[in-house]
Parts: C-alpha cells; sequence; structure tokens
C-alpha cells in the first residue's frame, strides 16, 4: 500500500505545510526580539526547508531507497536518495550552528543580563 | 480520500498549529515544547515519504538533543520572551 | 496457526489503538497533571504495547524487534511519567481534590521536604 | 551497597554480556554468522564499558530459583495491567469523571534500588495509582480513588501482592 | 610530479584532528603545526599553479566517481590563483598571530588549540569554496567557513565579539537557508548538482526557475561577499574579531565569498542583465561604504567599510565582463588582500593599548612606531592608488576597462568615489604623523613575528608597485581561463586532465 | 511598522515559492534519460553492493559532503568551547539526583541505548540510520546518565582522543585511497555480497568511525553546555 | 482476509489520529507546564505506535528501527524538560 491516493491534496499538504513552516519561520526570525525566539524560528525554517526538499525527492508508489532482502528481487519503484542525503547533511549542519547559536546567547547573557535584542546593542547596523 | 490521506492533512495542520504556537507563545519552554511536537510529526512526515533515514535523523537530533541545548540556554538565560517577568534565583515573577 | 495469530494481531492492534485513543482522551478530559498522567500513562503504554506485539504476530519476522520495542516501552513510560509527576509537584501545582483536607497531609509533607532541601 | 569483588565483577560482565547479547539478536533479527560475531564483539565492547555501573545486585533475578517468581510477576503485572485499563476506560469515558483523587503514602520493605524501581513502575501502571515521589522506604502515591490514607492500609491496598513477589525475587 | 588539488583540503582535515593530540604531547605543536600544514600547501598550491598555467586544468575526482556523478574539485589557473592567494594570506597571518600578545592575556591552554584550529579550518573552508566543482559540497564549505568565522568573531571575552558574532550568525543562517533552497529548485528540474552539468543544462531550465534560483543564489552568496543590503554583519565582526582574524576576513574569506558569485554569474547561468546588476549593486556598495568609511570615528569599522566600498569596486570591475574588466577585478582583489590586511595587522598594532579603537588616538603615533606607522601610510597610499604602488595598477586597469567598454559614466563616479577614499584615508595620516600626541596611552610594540610579516606584505606592495610584470602574466591567464566556460565544462566533463 | 514591512516581505516570499513549487509536480518522476537518482541507485546495488543507498551516497559518492559535514560538528564542538570557555571551575551539570526510579531506569536503560546506537551505525549501510543518527542516539545515553546524576563525569581527555583517532581513521581511509593509486574516498576493499553485514568495502568502516566520532563530540557538547552554569543553589 | 486486514489496520490508524488531535489540544491548552509535557509524552507513544503500524502498512521490516529510536529518545526528551521543571538543570 502506498501513500493516500489523492495526489493533489497531498501535493498541497507537503509543500503548503513546508511554505507555511518557513514563512511562520522566517517571521518569527525577522519581527520577535528575543534571541531565543530567532532561534526557533530559525529552526523552524530549517524543518520547512528539510521537508520540502524531502518531499521533491518523492515518487508515487516508490518505497524507501533500500535494498532490503525483502525488497530487492521485487525490484520496486525506489524515491529519490539524493534529496535525502543532502537533508541528513542539512539537518547535520543545521543543529551544529544552532548550538554554536546558544551558545552565543549565553554569552550575550552573561554580559548584558537580557536576552533582548532591543537591550543589546553596543554595536550599531 | 482515503483515511491515510486525511491523516496526513491532519497532521499537517497539527503541525502548523504546533509552529504558531511557537512563535506567538511568550514563554520560551513552551516555544521548545511545541518545537519538540514539530520535529515529531517531521519526522512522521519523512517516514511517510519513504525517508526513514532522515526520519531517524531528524528523531534522534529534533526530539531529544535540540530540545536540551534549548532548554539548557533558557535555564542560563530567561524563560520568558516578555520583559515584564523576570527571573530572580529559581522565580519567574511578574513586574 | 498463521490465521490464528493473525487475527490474534488484528484484535490486539485494534484494542491498542482504542487504549491509545483512550489514554489521549484522558489526557484531554482529567480535571489536573497527576490525573492525566495516571490516565495517560497506562492507557498509552498497554495501547502502545499491544499494537506492536500485534503487528509482531502478524508478521513472525518482526516478533523480536517488535518485543523489545515493547520492553523499552514498558520500562521506559512509567519512568518519565513518575519524572513528571515529581517535577510537577516539585514546581508545586496543587493537585485537584475533590472536598476531603486531609487527603492533602501526604502531599504537603512533600511539598514541605523539598522545600528544606 | 555491597563491595563487589572481583569474581563477582567478572559474573557481572558475563550476565551482562549475555543479557545485551539477546537484545543485540532481537535487533538484528537473524543468526547469520557474521551478524553474531560482530554482535558478539559489540555487545562485550558495551558490557566492559557499563560494567562499572552494574552493582552486586543487579541480576541476582537471574538465579535459577527465582525463574518461577518472575514468571509469575510478569503474569500478575499484565493482568493488573489490563485492569488498569479498563478502569481508566472506565472512567475516562464515563460523562462525570468518577474520580476522588489524593496522595498517601506507604512505606515498602523492598531494599535495592532496583526492586524499588520495579514496584514503582508497576504501581504507575496498575489500576488508579502513580507514583509520585520516592524518599527512602517511603513512595508517595496519586491515588486516583482514595479509600485510605493511612499508610498500613494503603499499602495493603494498592502495593502488597506485588512486594511479596519482588522480595522473592529480589531478597 | 605535482600533487593532487584534493590535498589542499584533507591534509588540513587530517592536520585538523591531528593537533588535538599533538597538543597533548607538547603544547606548541598546536601553534607550529597550522603552520607548517599552511607552508605545505602553500608550495603544493604554487606547484599546481605553475603546471596548470602551462597544461591547463587539473580536474579531480573524488571517490572514483567522474564528475557528472561524483564531486569533483577543479584547480584551474583562475580558482588556482585563489587558492594560492588565499594560502599566501593565510601563511602570513599565522605568522602575525604567532605569539600574539593579546592570547597571552588566556595563557590556558584551550583557547590557543581553539584560535589555531579554527583559523586552519577558515583558510581551508575557503579554498574548498574555491576549488569545488559542486554546488552542494559549495553548500557545506560555506557552512565551515561560517561556523569557524562565527567562532574566531566572538573569541574575545571582553569585548562585543559575541553580539557580532551573532549578526553574522543570524544573517549567515538565513543565507544558507536561501542556498538550500536554490539548491533544491536546481535539483528539482535538472537532477544534478555538479557545476558544469548544471552549466551544459542552464538553458533547458524555465525561466521562473532560473531567475527564482539566481535570485537566492546571489542573496545567499551576497552575504559572504558583502554585497549592499546585506553587509551589515561585516563592519562587526572586522572590529571585534582579533586583529589577524580581521586581517583573515578581508584577505581571505571576502574572497571566497566574491568568487561564488562570480562563478555564479560566469559559469552557472546565463541570464541577461546580471553584469549590469553587478555594476549597479557594485556602484550602490561602494558609495553606501565609502561615505560610511567617512563618518567612522573608529579606525577598524573604517577600516572595515573600506574594505566593503573596495568589495564593491571588484563587483563593477567583474561587472565590466570583457577580459580587461576580469582582469583589472583579480588585480583588485589581490591588492585588497595584501593592502587591507597591512592596514589591519598595522593599524590594530597603532591602536593596541586603546580601548575604543578610536581614529584620534593615532595622534602623533608616527614618532613612537616609526617602522609600523609608515607600514600603515604606505598601504594606505597604495589603497587609495598612488601612483608608484601597487594599488595604482588595478584602479588604473579597472578604469582602462571601463574606458574600453565607453563606461564613463562609472569612470566618473569610481574616480569621485577614490576621492572620498584619499581624503579620510589622508586623514588618519595625517594624524599619524603631523597631529601632536595628546593621549597618554601607552604604545606596544608589534612582536618580532607581526613584524616580519607586515614587512613583507609592505615589500610586496613595493614590488608590484614598481614591477607589476611579476604578478600580471599569471593574472592575465586566470582572467581568460575564467570567461572560457566552454572549456571549462569540457574539462570537467570530459575529464581531459586527470592526474595520478 | 516594522511587522508591515516584514509581512509584506513574506507575503512576496510566499508568492514566489508558491508559484516555483506548484509547477514542480509531487510524487512524479520528473527525470528521464539518464540522471543522477538511477545512476545512484544502479551502482549502489551494482557496483558498491551496499543495500542502503543513502548511505551509499552519503558515503561514497558524495562522501566529501560528509568529511566536510563531520568537519562541520567537530568545529562547532570547538567554537562552542571557545565561546562558552571560562577559566573559573564550572558548576554541577545538574544540581542533584534525580529520583531512585529515574536513577536505576537510568542505569538500565544505558547500556540497551549504546547498543542500539552501536546497531545503528554498524547496520548503516543495510537499514536506515548510520554513523550521524547512532552516534546522536549514544550521546543521548551519555545525556540520559548526565540528567540522572550529578556526579556523572565525562573525561574530556577520553573524548578528545576517541574524537580525533575516529576522525583521522576517516580522512587516513581517504588518503589510503589516494596513496594507492585511485582517488580520494574511493573505495580499496573487497565489496563482498549485497545484504551481508561485511559488504560495502570502506563504507561501514567509515561510518563506524563518524559513529564514534559525532558520538564523542555532541557528548562533549552538551557536556560544555551543561556545566555551563551561571548561579549556583545556596 | 486481506481486505478485512486492511480494514482493521486503517480504522487503527483512525484511533491513532484522534488520539493525536486529543493529545495536541491538551498540548496547546495545558495550563502548565507539565501539562503540555505530559501531552508530549503522549504523542511520542502514539507516534511510536503510528509508525509501527505505518512500517506494518508499507511492508518495510527496517522501518522498525525508526520506531526504536524514536521511543528511546523521546523519553529522554520528555526527561529533560521534566528535570528542568524540578529546577534540577
Amino acid at each position: 500500500m502506498s501513500l493516500g491516493s489523492n495526489l493533489d491534496l497531498l501535493t498541497v499538504t507537503f509543500y503548503g505545510t513546508a511554505i507555511a513552516l518557513i514563512l511562520i519561520g522566517l517571521y518569527a526570525a525577522l519581527v520577535k526580539r528575543s534571541l531565543i525566539k530567532i532561534l526557533i524560528g530559525l529552526s523552524i525554517v530549517d524543518s520547512g526547508i528539510n521537508l520540502l526538499l524531502v518531499s521533491i525527492g518523492y515518487l508515487k508508489g516508490g518505497t524507501a531507497p533500500i535494498f532490503s532482502p525483502a525488497v530487492i528481487d521485487k525490484n520496486p519503484a525506489m524515491v529519490d536518495p539524493v534529496p535525502q542525503a543532502l537533508v541528513l547533511t542539512a539537518i547535520v549542519i543545521g543543529f551544529a550552528v544552532t548550538a554554536v547559536a546558544l551558545a552565543l546567547v549565553i554569552r550575550l547573557y552573561r554580559h548584558h543580563k537580557t536576552v533582548n535584542i532591543d537591550e543589546i546593542k553596543n554595536l550599531k547596523w | 480520500m482515503d483515511i491515510l490521506t486525511i491523516s496526513i492533512i491532519i497532521m499537517a495542520i497539527l503541525q502548523i498549529g504546533a509552529a504558531i504556537y511557537a512563535v506567538i507563545q511568550k514563554d520560551l519552554l513552551y516555544a521548545v515544547i511545541a518545537t519538540s511536537v514539530i520535529s515529531l510529526i517531521l519526522s512522521i512526515f519523512f517516514y511517510v515519504l519513504q525517508a526513514p533515514d532522515v526520519a531517524l535523523t531528524e528523531a534522534a537530533i529534533g526530539v531529544a538533543l535540540t530540545t536540551i541545548v534549548f532548554v539548557i540556554t533558557i535555564r542560563n538565560t530567561e524563560r520568558h520572551e516578555d520583559k515584564r517577568h523576570v527571573k530572580i534565583g529559581n522565580k519567574i515573577i511578574k513586574k | 496457526m498463521n490465521q490464528i495469530l493473525e487475527i490474534l494481531g488484528l484484535i490486539l492492534i485494534i484494542i491498542g489503538s482504542i487504549f491509545l485513543f483512550l489514554g489521549a482522551l484522558g489526557i484531554y478530559r482529567m480535571p489536573d497533571v497527576y490525573n492525566r498522567l495516571q490516565a495517560g500513562t497506562k492507557a498509552t503504554t498497554l495501547g502502545g504495547m499491544s499494537l506492536i506485539i500485534g503487528v509482531g504476530l502478524i508478521q513472525p519476522d518482526w516478533f523480536w524487534k517488535s518485543l523489545i520495542l515493547v520492553i523499552f516501552i514498558a520500562l521506559s513510560n512509567p519512568i518519565s511519567s513518575h519524572a513528571l509527576a515529581r517535577s510537577a509537584y516539585k514546581s508545586k501545582i496543587k493537585p485537584f481534590f475533590k472536598g476531603k483536607e486531609e487527603d492533602l497531609d501526604a502531599y504537603k509533607e512533600v511539598v514541605e521536604r523539598n522545600e528544606n532541601n | 551497597m555491597k563491595e563487589s569483588t572481583f569474581s563477582a565483577k567478572v559474573m557481572h560482565f558475563f550476565l551482562s554480556w549475555a543479557l545485551l547479547f539477546l537484545v543485540w539478536l532481537a535487533f538484528t533479527s537473524t543468526l547469520e554468522i557474521q551478524e553474531v560475531l560482530v554482535g558478539a564483539a559489540t555487545t562485550m565492547l558495551v558490557a566492559l564499558f557499563t560494567l562499572r555501573f552494574f552493582d552486586c545486585c543487579t541480576f541476582s533475578f537471574l538465579a535459577p530459583g527465582k525463574l518461577y517468581n518472575v514468571i509469575k510477576y510478569i503474569i500478575v503485572f499484565i493482568i493488573e495491567m489490563i485492569k488498569a485499563n479498563f478502569d481508566v476506560a472506565r472512567r475516562v469515558i464515563s460523562p462525570s469523571l468518577p474520580i476522588n483523587p489524593g496522595i498517601v503514602k506507604i512505606r515498602t520493605k523492598l531494599k535495592t534500588n532496583y526492586a524499588k524501581m520495579v514496584l514503582a513502575n508497576s504501581i504507575t501502571l496498575t489500576p488508579g495509582t502513580l507514583s509520585v515521589d520516592i524518599v527512602d522506604d517511603y513512595i508517595y502515591i496519586h491515588w486516583i480513588d482514595v479509600k485510605n490514607t493511612d499508610p498500613e492500609q494503603a499499602f495493603k491496598d494498592i502495593a502488597e501482592t506485588f512486594e511479596k513477589i519482588l522480595l522473592k525475587i529480589f531478597e | 610530479m605535482v600533487g593532487s588539488p584534493v590535498q589542499l583540503i584533507a591534509i588540513p582535515l587530517f592536520a585538523a584532528f591531528l593537533i588535538p593530540l599533538l597538543g597533548k604531547a607538547w603544547k606548541e605543536l598546536v601553534r607550529i603545526t597550522p603552520g607548517v600544514v599552511i607552508l605545505y600547501l602553500l608550495y603544493l598550491s604554487v606547484d599546481l599553479l605553475n603546471y596548470t598555467i602551462e597544461h591547463g586544468r587539473v580536474v579531480e575526482v573524488i571517490a572514483g566517481w567522474t564528475p557528472p556523478w561524483g564531486i569533483d574539485l577543479v584547480f584551474s589557473p583562475f580558482s588556482g590563483f585563489l587558492a594560492t592567494l588565499m594560502l599566501f594570506m593565510g601563511l602570513l597571518v599565522w605568522i602575525y598571530s604567532y605569539r600574539y600578545q593579546t592570547f597571552e592575556d588566556y595563557d590556558d591552554y584551550e583557547p590557543t588549540l581553539k584560535y589555531y584550529l579554527l583559523l586552519m579550518m577558515m583558510i581551508t573552508a575557503s579554498v574548498g569554496v574555491v576549488l569545488t566543482g559542486d554546488i552542494f559540497n559549495l553548500f557545506v564549505f560555506i557552512e565551515i567557513l561560517g561556523i569557524t568565522a562565527y567562532g574566531l568573531t566572538a573569541y574575545y571575552r571582553h569585548r562585543d565579539g559575541a553580539e557580532a558574532s551573532f549578526k553574522y550568525l543570524f544573517i549567515g543562517s538565513l543565507s544558507s537557508t536561501f542556498l538550500l533552497l536554490a539548491i533544491m529548485i536546481i535539483y528539482s528540474q535538472l537532477g544534478t548538482l555538479n557545476m558544469a552539468d548544471i552549466a551544459v543544462k542552464a538553458h533547458e531550465l524555465k525561466p521562473v526557475y532560473k531567475i527564482t534560483a539566481l535570485v537566492l543564489f546571489l542573496v545567499a552568496f551576497g552575504i559572504e561577499a558583502e554585497m549592499f543590503p546585506l553587509n551589515g554583519w561585516a563592519p562587526d565582526a572586522y572590529s571585534q574579531a582579533p586583529a589577524p582574524v580581521g586581517a583573515a576576513f578581508a584577505g581571505i574569506v571576502v574572497k571566497a565569498g566574491l568568487y561564488t558569485v562570480i562563478r555564479l554569474i560566469y559559469t552557472l547561468f546565463e541570464v541577461g542583465g546580471t553584469y549590469e546588476y553587478l555594476i549597479v549593486m557594485g556602484l550602490i556598495t561602494m558609495f553606501f561604504a565609502e561615505f560610511a568609511a567617512f563618518s567612522q570615528t573608529k579606525l577598524k569599522r573604517m577600516l572595515a567599510y573600506s574594505s566593503i566600498g573596495q568589495m564593491g569596486l571588484v563587483l563593477v570591475a567583474f561587472g565590466i565582463g570583457k577580459e580587461e574588466g576580469v582582469y583589472a577585478a583579480l588585480f583588485l582583489m589581490f591588492n585588497h588582500a595584501i593592502i587591507k590586511s597591512l592596514l589591519f595587522m598595522s593599524g590594530s598594532y597603532l591602536v593596541y593599548k586603546s580601548k575604543n579603537k578610536y581614529i584620534s588616538e593615532l595622534n602623533g603615533v608616527g614618532k613612537m612606531m616609526p617602522v609600523t606607522s609608515f607600514l600603515f601610510a604606505l598601504g594606505a597610499f597604495a589603497i587609495v592608488g598612488f601612483p608608484p604602488f601597487a594599488g595604482f595598477w588595478s584602479k588604473l586597469a579597472v578604469l582602462t576597462a571601463a574606458a574600453d567598454s565607453g563606461m564613463l559614466l562609472i569612470i566618473a563616479l569610481i574616480l569621485s568615489i577614490s576621492l572620498i577614499e584619499v581624503i579620510y584615508y589622508l586623514r588618519v595620516v595625517n594624524r599619524i604623523y603631523f597631529v601632536k600626541r595628546d593621549t597618554d596611552l601607552g604604545i606596544t610594540k608589534p612582536t618580532p613575528q607581526a613584524m616580519f610579516s607586515m614587512l613583507v606584505l609592505g615589500a610586496i606592495i613595493l614590488i608590484v608597485g614598481f614591477y607589476p610584470d611579476v604578478i600580471t602574466g599569471v593574472l592575465h591567464k586566470a582572467s581568460a581561463t575564467l570567461l572560457d566556460k566552454g572549456s571549462y565544462i569540457n574539462d570537467v566533463l570530459s575529464l581531459s586532465q586527470t592526474i595520478n | 511598522m516594522k511587522k508591515v514591512i516584514v509581512l509584506i516581505l513574506l507575503a512576496v516570499v510566499a508568492y514566489y515559492l508558491v508559484d516555483v513549487f506548484s509547477q514542480i509536480k509531487f510524487g512524479e518522476n520528473r527525470f528521464q534519460g539518464e540522471n543522477v537518482r538511477d545512476f545512484y541507485l544502479d551502482k549502489s546495488k551494482n557496483d558498491l553492493h551496499v543495500s542502503n543507498s543513502v548511505t551509499s551516497i552519503v558515503v561514497n559518492f558524495r562522501g566529501f559532503d560528509t568529511l566536510g559535514e563531520v568537519t562541520v560538528l567537530f568545529l562547532a564542538a570547538t567554537a562552542l568551547g571557545s565561546v562558552l570557555y571560562r577559566r573559573k571551575a564550572h558548576g554541577e551539570a545538574v544540581l542533584f539526583n534525580a529520583s531512585t526510579i529515574v536513577r536505576s531506569g537510568a542505569h538500565l536503560l544505558f547500556a540497551p541505548i549504546l547498543l542500539l546506537g552501536a546497531y545503528v551505525f554498524i547496520h548503516g549501510h543495510l537499514s536506515p540510520g548510520g554513523g550521524f543518527q547512532g552516534g546522536t542516539i549514544i550521546a543521548t545515553g551519555f545525556l540520559l546518565m548526565l540528567l540522572a546524576y550529578h556526579d556523572y563525569k565525562v573525561s574530556h581527555g577520553v573524548l578528545t582522543w576517541v574524537e580525533s583517532l575516529a576522525g583521522l581513521t576517516f580522512a587516513s581511509l581517504g588518503l589510503t585511497g589516494l596513496i594507492l593509486g585511485k582517488t580520494f574516498l574511493e573505495n580499496f576493499l573487497p565489496i563482498g555480497t549485497i545484504n551481508d553485514l561485511f559488504s560495502g568495502g570502506i563504507i561501514p568502516i567509515i561510518y563506524i568511525a563518524v559513529g564514534f566520532k559525532v558520538g564523542a563530540e555532541l557528548t562533549g557538547v552538551l557536556y560544555t553546555m551543561l556545566n555551563e552554569k551561571e548561579y549556583k543553589k545556596s | 482476509m486481506e481486505a478485512f486486514k486492511d480494514i482493521t489496520i486503517l480504522v487503527a490508524f483512525g484511533f491513532i489520529i484522534l488520539a493525536m488531535i486529543f493529545g495536541f489540544i491538551r498540548f496547546i491548552k495545558g495550563p502548565t507546564a507539565a501539562d503540555r509535557t505530559v501531552a508530549v509524552d503522549t504523542l511520542t507513544t502514539i507516534g511510536v505506535g503510528a509508525l509501527v503500524l505505518l512500517g506494518y502498512l508499507y511492508q518495510r521490516f527496517i522501518y522498525l528501527d525508526v520506531a526504536l529510536v524514536y521511543g528511546v529518545l523521546g523519553f529522554v526528551g520528555v526527561l529533560v524538560i521534566a528535570r528542568y521543571l524540578e529546577d534540577a538543570l
């Protein structure tokens, strides 16, 4: 059994969810004043991008690109493995960047005793 | 219109709801919990899209590690986005 | 034999999903965090376990892995709900009581001990 | 905790190795020679690494004489759990929520940490009870339908059946 | 026998994993090893550059899969020239920061280890950005570059480095988001990630994808290349990072960013109007940055804005598009790397003791630190383009290229902006030599290592100034290869030149 | 005012994204003729004998990316340490022990979690998962112990050793290919039969090294961040 | 038999989705952090169930790995928040 039958609806669902996540995250990252909230926004953007990338690689009726003993002889259609590999890399890199960013937030809090971006402006933009 | 399609749509709605919640919620801890819900559903989506590798990665990184990193930051800084809440010691009071 | 296992598995799956649903419903309906934990933990643990075992029974190859999964769930779920209950009273969330003040004794004791700590 | 001697350590190492190896076999679900060999090596490394976390009493329940009790315990536990779920179902579905919650404390005779953990987990999964905290020998329990606030009586209602078997298993 | 380009990436990675272990044996090795590695890479790179100038591109295949399938590294005279320049600057920065005093405030071992590790990897990532022939690999290298840059910007604990670093990180994250989106669009349409393959297939793209991808790429790369609306991070990062890192930003990181923009426009896509776009963006960047530099009161910020302005000039030169334009742009990049690094290196010693680094605190420092001041003045004269120095030839080349293309308005604009540049640099030099010192700040003499690298840079400025021919040959060759898109695609896809 | 600008900007972005992606068909085979996807699937099955083609892409076809990715994590750990560095002694990871139940549970689950991580990265070429996922799971196991015990310590020395040695293994496997006259990261070991544990040449070895490295790095990151405390409970 | 099986599984899936909705509502409503975390804990278990069921639908044995990892790590994620709420972190 494959993914649901109604492809048009699923197109809207997956692309729509991904784009909605990207937009919501970007909104948070650009409007919110708390540094942590900004980073939460950025990680939501990352999620959206990853979902978008994986859903681009989907193939109707395809199965995971793994030739395990049960499926190797059936020679089934397989979804595109390349976006999956890219997303794998992107997720790990996203986590690394988030961790560094949060460390910076902790450092900033040590100096300024606040995480509000309006109060941290020793440097002008 | 089978039940899988419907459930995927419902999960998508839940995910977007969690994202909006994460953005508008003033309490950062709740926002972080909401991001972990987002990752949870995202992981199921990857699974549905036949990407178990990615689902595994998302489950591993999104559910536990991102949460702990954010929670540590919240512990070291402030739990509330709003300025009217101030943390003194371990208590959160309203100014 | 296979037929019996399959039917058994399907029954377990249905029961499991119903209990998962009941657990979530309990989470939704119960009045305070402790009661929610009660409903949530018990129902979802059994629900998840029976669902997974059911799948394991239908697919005999999968049985051992699903058994491990079940053991993990059976071990970790009560622990996490215990940790949550403890954190709930440590963050001083009052339990929901129907009138009887003396029931609060143990709770008060817990909270006081906690504050002296 | 008792000091564990060297021979006890070796014993525990082999026991945990064997247990982990079983887990590995369940993971792979195959008996191919390569998998088994690699599994043996991996589980040995993990067992060596985690050796320092296991004290003397971790695996005492594996002694052959106690097997009967272990099985009995599991059966009792599963029956109680099913009861518990129907209990939950009843409470959740009925429109007026027949609950009368409260927190009681009971005293357990179990000594080792693992035994306490098993007892607390069992309590959590059985009808109407949830272990909230554990301090030394006292377990604080959130009871959805309080019948007795007295520790002794509450103990009888909640934990006695389990503890009896657990005492046989762990002590 | 020449080595293979992959060593330029693999060896520093190997060393990076080795350094923490070496540090356990002897702590000084943590400082020495990066330098040795970079020195070896420089040797390799020069060797390869000589080889490529004679024999054409070297395309290195990784993991045995030929280009459309696998990742490849392309060492052409153009990318090779940039890689060599980066490694050379990296070596000088390493020498400069060897036993740089401020680090010794933290005489702990850990920060030193981290500093050298990050510095080495920053150089490596820049080289990787230049060499790689695969867009996703480019993304990975840009992320490495980003992470090292964030870490190094926030290196000082007592300054606002964390704030600058956070700004940089925020913009950098957005940039990587856009980059991923663009890569995704390209992949979904063309089914390939190889640059040469994309260049071949680019005409199959529907216009909407092409434009969207191009815009996303430009936004993403423009951040690294300090293009106009996206360069808010640069002055802060330059001024808050340790002095050698500031020099490295100007000399190395920006070059990598510019390279990506150039590669995008010259090789990947051919869309009408991008050259004009480059010119316009370059001019805007230049105007904005030079006026901002004019009004700065802090030395390092002034230098940073001036650096952005120079980048604008480079963009204009690339936008002219003919071989002369590219030649001029490359010459400008070379000059900017050495001169701006010299300015950062000497300037940070001139205001070493000062907390806020105001320009006014430079008053009369010329008498107390004659050599450093002289080098700073030399750099200032060189960068505004006074005749006997290196900067003159590059500016002349830009003007000639513009004149050849008949863009007289651009000449006028460049000249007028140069006037602003002259004014604010001369103001600083004037303060150094002709204003009496009124502050009681002491001075700090440069370490011998720092002095050495500054002197080398000064010498290069003079040499190139008097004998520009030493560099022009390479530059002509490099600019010719950049413009020859057909041979790039051909070399990569047919693998005519595979070594070892 | 700023909100309005951002909303307009987002509307523009949304318009273009929807415009672009509504034309990319979901779930359809877009590529005709020879393309990367079919090539990778075919080579992964027939040339490399790796069952999981995502793994073969991550470790072999695009192994250079993975080397970079590992470096990103390594540098992130380094940068994070540099950013949070203090000369003073650190605080403790958690202020007090968890309750007996959680502690015993952590004890009991620790070894199986480590084993699960090891299983995931050893079987990276056969089943979903691999070095990154396995390493993450192992780090989570250590996180569990750190959460449960206030006196649980992770030795930085050991972590450095594991991390460096694993990284060196990866880089040297790549360089070995180069030395043997092949290209960087090219396979030089026998490839075995598909779906055996010993198959795929250097791919599983690289993934195991990645697993150790990621595990050590993430554990280090978590340990550093957990020990970073602003205040101490009196 | 096959049709019966499919229908059963789909009904089970429907229940799981309903459960998810209720858990999510509690997550949004929950007045305290503990309530929300309880909801997340429940959602994790429900998610594990959903993953196993989907794995069965797709007939891929290897998909169970994902459920396994998901279950284990979800537990740790919940524990993190619980420890934070205890002020132990």
